[in-house]
């Protein structure tokens, strides 16, 4: 068994319905979508116009899905897919999208192109032509417990450490708790203060909580590779695990496509609704807020603009929330142009990052994020999600600036108010 | 019934506001006439300008009006509805304006001569005329008889 | 036979001054839109006008021509310039009958060959000669016969010119219009069921002083068949500014709103009805609540339906709308099935991939 | 004698307007029937939003552009504007039209007059202009045109053009001009099922389903 074109024809047909067929029924090719798309602001390049990334899942729907497109077949006029359409896409689904969503937002007849590219990868993957990099991950996801491979013992070290510095104590698979707290690979190496923050956010809020020692970790690269085999496998290890312990609600990190994979996409990828809720951090974070349950403190006082996560914030709905939130904390917040619903990605999402042939593409992209931020000037951007933190973390200093990157659940744990 | 004769009688008052607008071809009228004076005087050839032949509305005539103003001579013939002929403030300059017996204007025309044509009695007419008259003296004849 | 001009006998007998004469003359002149200096040629031309100067056929028609320019009371100008002119041979107007009238024609045409005017009103039956024949002569015969000789023929009403109402659908009579028949000739169609009076006339005089006037596509003088009723009509302002009757006894139709919607055919029909008018000016359909038939084209009877909008679908539409109802809902069902069908295929021929099968095999090298 | 241009004028209005009904009606039920049967899979998800009010919100909120859209593509947004602006004014409002639509379907409603009428129709001309222009030059637009879109585009524009000109009798016979009209129209009707132009329907149902997605997971659509 092994990927070939007519594996990815395949996949493409399984993948259309009224949504895809409303799209593609109704673009008027009238390019308003190139605009939206980061990759092509900074580069101008036409091939780059969002709707034409998903040229092939259109032929498909075309011949197979519409009776005129199947007459049109059957007189030898249709267009058949090959093993050189998959390659000719593969650049353009992969490395010049990160899913961003803000085409979804700008077209006319309201196409959702995003979801259409979604759908795309699926096709791109059966046929074999995901990148290397993100199979890679897959196959370490698969085989260990996060696409940076077993970070069984990390996980266990970073918690001891939280436990030290903050002298809370946090339980592993504690039953009878309200939250299972899931992390993502990229906060378990990088940032780990977070579960450090959380602990002491939680305890002063009364918020019972745990972490599985199975499923700690909550990515998916089925989801940014657009399979859902795989997609679906990784979210089964999270769902198990959290009804095992009987949770009530699972907490999704700060972290962009874990977010769409735990709550958007998990339930129908296993075909069932969950047992539990599942919340974002800052969403849970807020709600404390309006409580009362989580009071700060001082504030900062450096200039701070805030980043929103694709995935979260366009594509996940979770807006005024982290904007509440900064206003308790940052003395000074200002906002970039676009900021919101309408705010550029980072630069690297949607397995951009991980995507090193997209390396020049990334840089460029990000180009729109230096120029937004030096018009800003901010001493600091917070954000919500580790990988956009990653990626700015990096491009900011590749690129010689100087700004200070933080995520949004430290941040409100430094100000935590330390009064009973 | 009351709001459709309101915006009947405002829409007969725009009608007539736009037929009226000046068309612009009074002007060039005035300077034709000018020259077909000059023709009357020079060589005594009269010229007749037929304004139903251009776009000539109430507004153009109000500019023609103006110009050539009222003469000495105002004549009203009935003959087979109404025509009027009238000698402009301008001698030698007349305006003729044919109705038909139902009192529409059939067609107007602007005569640049001494006398026009249709004012004269036309020879035929006059024969009959001495007919008529022949006739009616003898007639008389025959009563005082 | 005398040839001598009749027209100023028939005007002195009906106490019409020339004065009257010259002044109709003029109006003519410029209704024709001819320059004003040819008004004393016409009135020449009129008056010198030799008779029999003129034959009149009068065929498969409704007399509606003929009444139309001697309807009134009072003698008019027209009637008393046709009468001069044509009286020699008209069936319903000559005071001969039956051989002496049909001789009078042969004598006509004997006499004045290649010089006599031919007016022909009604269309020619050619399916049966004996669906119309005069004196046993069969209208096809007669118009061939009498054509021959003629100097021009003026076709006068819808029916000589293009058939009119007896070629309405289905046709029985197998009616055709003249210029169908006479190809020889210069052929002046005059439309209209019936044509405006002093537009015959005018042709009339025309033809006398100026011969065959400018004529358009479909054979008629472009003087009073440039422009369309429409152009000219008084409810015109109501069009622009989108009033219209919805029917014949409603507020909007009786503001004088336009009849657009009622099946007026103005737009479409040329003709100077709304600017001459009828009975002496008097008024003409639109004026009378009406909308305009468009009896001065072709195919009157038959463009779709005198009080259907001029923009409404002129066919089979209702049915075939009702058709292509059903056949879209159900084509769209069934295409929406094989669609599912397709997907479901799809779904059952799906193999399920791990991480380790979504690469290629290595290509044998 | 025949008018021919009143022939072809009864051509158009007769039995070709029956033809273009027949495909124009039965297609475009076909390509949204498709489409509904088709359907979608149920939405497992536990909804943060309302995926069905938000789907009926975004048909009418998605006709305004974002803010800065405009300047990035003044053409095409406000072209595309005009455009449809203008053209549906020409079609929906001019009496004649709407008495086409009666006779057709029982509907009717007022008409506006000539000056609006004919003043939607000549910026409605301008703009198609400037959105043909804008395909061909901007290589974005260029690179995704098909030769149908530059058709279809011609096909939208010509009704507009020869009712002007048959209305206002520019040249031509009037007749003549008249049937090009409708047949212009009866073109544009019988194409209609097989390009674009069904974005006129199926726009409903695509911001629809991106409301109700967007909606579903409480996002802004």
């Amino acid at each position: 068994m092994s990927a070939t074109a007519e594996r990815g024809v395949n996949a493409l047909r399984e993948q259309i319905d009224a949504p895809v067929a409303s799209f593609f029924s109704s673009c008027v090719s009238c390019g308003l979508c190139a605009d939206a798309c980061i990759f092509f602001q900074e580069t101008q390049d036409p091939q780059y116009t969002p709707i034409r990334k998903v040229e092939l899942l259109r032929r498909v729907w075309e011949n197979e899905y519409t009776l005129f497109g199947r007459v049109k077949s059957m007189l030898g006029l249709g267009n058949t897919i090959t093993e050189e359409d998959f390659t000719e896409m593969e650049r353009l689904v992969y490395d010049s999208c990160t899913m961003c969503g803000r085409c979804t937002m700008v077209c006319p007849v309201g196409n959702d192109i995003t979801m259409m590219i979604r759908k795309m990868r699926e096709g791109m993957s059966a046929a074999g032509h995901a990148p290397v990099e993100l199979i890679g991950a897959a196959k370490r996801h698969t085989k260990g417990n996060s696409p940076m491979g077993d970070l069984s013992k990390a996980i266990q070290s970073q918690v001891k450490h939280a436990i030290a510095d903050t002298g809370i104590d946090i339980e592993f698979d504690k039953a009878g708790v309200d939250y299972l707290v899931i992390l993502s690979a990229q906060e378990i190496a990088e940032y780990p203060e977070v579960i450090g923050a959380m602990a002491q956010i939680f305890a002063k809020a009364g918020v019972t909580w745990t972490i599985s020692s199975e499923a700690f970790e909550a990515t998916n690269v089925g989801v940014q590779i657009g399979n859902r085999d795989v997609a679906k496998y990784l979210v089964t290890r999270v769902v198990e695990a959290a009804e095992k312990l009987g949770v009530k609600k699972v907490i999704s990190p700060e972290c962009g496509h874990a977010y769409q994979a735990l709550r958007w996409e998990g339930p129908n990828l296993i075909g069932r609704e969950y047992g539990f809720e599942v919340v974002h951090i800052i969403e849970l974070l807020d709600q404390l807020r309006a409580e009362g349950k989580l009071k700060t403190s001082g504030k900062d006082t450096d200039k701070i603009t805030f980043h929103d996560p694709c995935q979260i914030n366009r594509r996940g709905g979770i807006n005024k929330e982290p904007r509440r939130l900064l206003n308790m904390v940052a003395e000074n917040f200002v906002e970039t142009d676009d900021a919101g619903t309408m705010n550029w990605c980072c630069s690297a999402g949607g397995g951009v990052g991980a995507n090193e042939r997209a390396g020049d593409l990334k840089n460029a992209a990000f180009q729109l994020k230096k120029r937004q931020f030096e018009k800003v000037a901010p001493d600091k951007i917070v954000t919500m999600c580790a990988f956009c933190h990653h990626t700015l973390e990096n491009a900011l200093e590749d690129n010689d600036m100087d700004i200070e990157v933080a995520g949004l659940t430290e941040m409100m744990a430094e100000y935590l108010d330390d009064e009973d | 019934m009351r709001n459709s004769s309101n915006s009947r009688a405002d829409l007969v008052q725009l009608k007539e506001a736009v037929a009226n607008l000046p068309t612009g071809n009074a002007p060039p009228i005035l300077s034709e006439i000018l020259e077909a004076l000059g023709r009357l005087v020079d060589r005594a050839e009269p010229t007749v300008i037929d304004l139903g032949a251009i776009p000539f509305t109430g507004g153009d005539e109000k500019v023609l009006q103006e110009v050539l103003g009222n003469g000495e001579v105002n004549a009203v013939l009935d003959a087979m509805g109404e025509s009027h002929i009238q000698e402009t403030g301008i001698p030698g300059v007349w305006r003729v304006d044919h109705s038909d017996p139902k009192g529409e204007v059939q067609s107007r025309f602007i005569e640049i001569t001494f006398v026009p044509d249709i004012l004269k009695t036309q020879s035929e007419d006059a024969l009959r005329g001495q007919e008529i008259l022949a006739e009616r003296l003898s007639e008389r004849l025959r009563a005082t008889n | 036979m005398s040839s001598s001009p009749l027209l100023p006998k028939m005007m002195k007998a009906h106490g019409v001054s020339r004065r009257s004469f010259l002044k109709y003359c003029a109006s003519l002149t410029s209704l024709m839109a001819l320059p004003p200096a040819m008004a004393p040629r016409i009135a020449h031309a009129l008056e010198t006008a030799p008779r029999p100067s003129v034959i009149w056929l009068s065929f498969q028609e409704c007399t509606g021509c003929t009444e139309a320019i001697t309807r009134s009371s009072a003698p008019s100008l027209e009637e008393l310039i046709f009468d001069s002119i044509s009286l020699d041979y008209h069936h319903t107007l000559q005071a001969a009958s039956g051989y002496a009238a049909e001789q009078a024609r042969e004598e006509a045409m004997k006499e004045h060959h290649g010089k006599y005017l031919v007016i022909v009103d009604g269309s020619i039956p050619l399916d049966e000669p004996g669906f119309s024949a005069i004196a046993g002569i069969s209208n096809l015969d007669m118009l061939k016969e009498t054509a021959e000789g003629a100097a021009a023929i003026v076709s006068v009403g819808t029916c000589a010119a293009y058939g009119g109402l007896p070629q309405a659908n289905p046709n029985p009579t197998g009616a055709v219009a003249v210029s169908d028949i006479i190809k020889d000739k210069p052929i002046i169609n005059v439309p209209g069921c019936p044509p405006i009076p002093m537009v015959m006339t005018a042709v009339l005089a025309h033809y006398l002083t100026f011969g065959i006037p400018d004529l358009d596509e479909l054979g008629r003088p472009k003087a009073f068949f440039a422009e369309s009723i429409h152009d000219r009509c008084y409810r015109r302002p109501f069009y622009d500014k989108g009033l219209f009757a919805e029917s014949f006894d409603d507020a909007g139709a009786r503001a004088g709103w336009c009849l657009y919607k009622l099946g007026c055919k103005g737009p479409t029909t040329k003709s100077v009805c709304a600017t001459v008018k009828w009975n002496d000016s008097t008024s003409f359909p639109i004026e009378a609540g009406h909308g305009c038939l468009g009896c001065t084209e072709p195919d009157f009877w038959d463009n779709g339906g005198f009080y259907k909008p001029l923009s409404a679908p002129a066919g089979e539409y209702r049915r075939m709308g009702q058709a292509a109802l059903v056949a879209g809902v159900a084509a769209g069902i069934g295409g929406g099935y094989l669609a599912k069908k397709n997907k479901a295929k799809a779904q059952a021929d799906h193999e399920t991939v791990d991480a380790f099968t979504l690469e290629k095999e290595e290509s044998e090298s | 004698m025949n008018n021919p241009y009143f022939d072809l004028l009864m051509f158009a209005r007769g039995p070709l307007f029956d033809l273009a009904l027949l495909v124009f009606v039965a297609g475009i039920l076909i390509r949204i029937v498709e489409i509904l049967v088709l359907g979608r899979k149920k939405d497992f998800s536990k909804a943060k939003g309302k995926p069905v009010q938000q789907g009926i919100k975004t048909i009418f909120t998605r006709t305004l552009p974002r803010p800065g859209a405009i300047k990035a593509n003044p053409i095409t947004i406000v072209g595309g504007y005009v455009f449809h602006i203008g053209f549906f004014i020409a079609f929906l409002l001019f009496v004649p039209h709407i008495a086409l639509i009666e006779a057709l379907t029982g509907l009717s409603w007022p008409g506006v007059g000539r000056v609006i009428i004919e003043s939607a129709t000549v910026i409605a001309v301008i703009a198609g202009l400037a959105l043909l222009y804008t395909r061909w030059k901007d290589p974005v637009r260029r690179k995704l045109t098909t030769w149908v879109d530059y058709l279809v585009l011609i096909l939208s524009l010509l009704p507009l053009i020869t009712g002007y000109v048959a209305v206002n009798k520019l040249f031509g016979d009037p007749t003549f001009m008249m049937a090009l009209h409708i047949l212009s129209v009866d073109i544009l009707m019988i194409v209609f099922p097989f390009t674009k132009l069904m974005h006129a329907f199926t726009f409903a149902m695509a911001r629809y389903y991106n409301g109700s997605i967007q909606g579903r997971k409480g996002a802004e659509s």
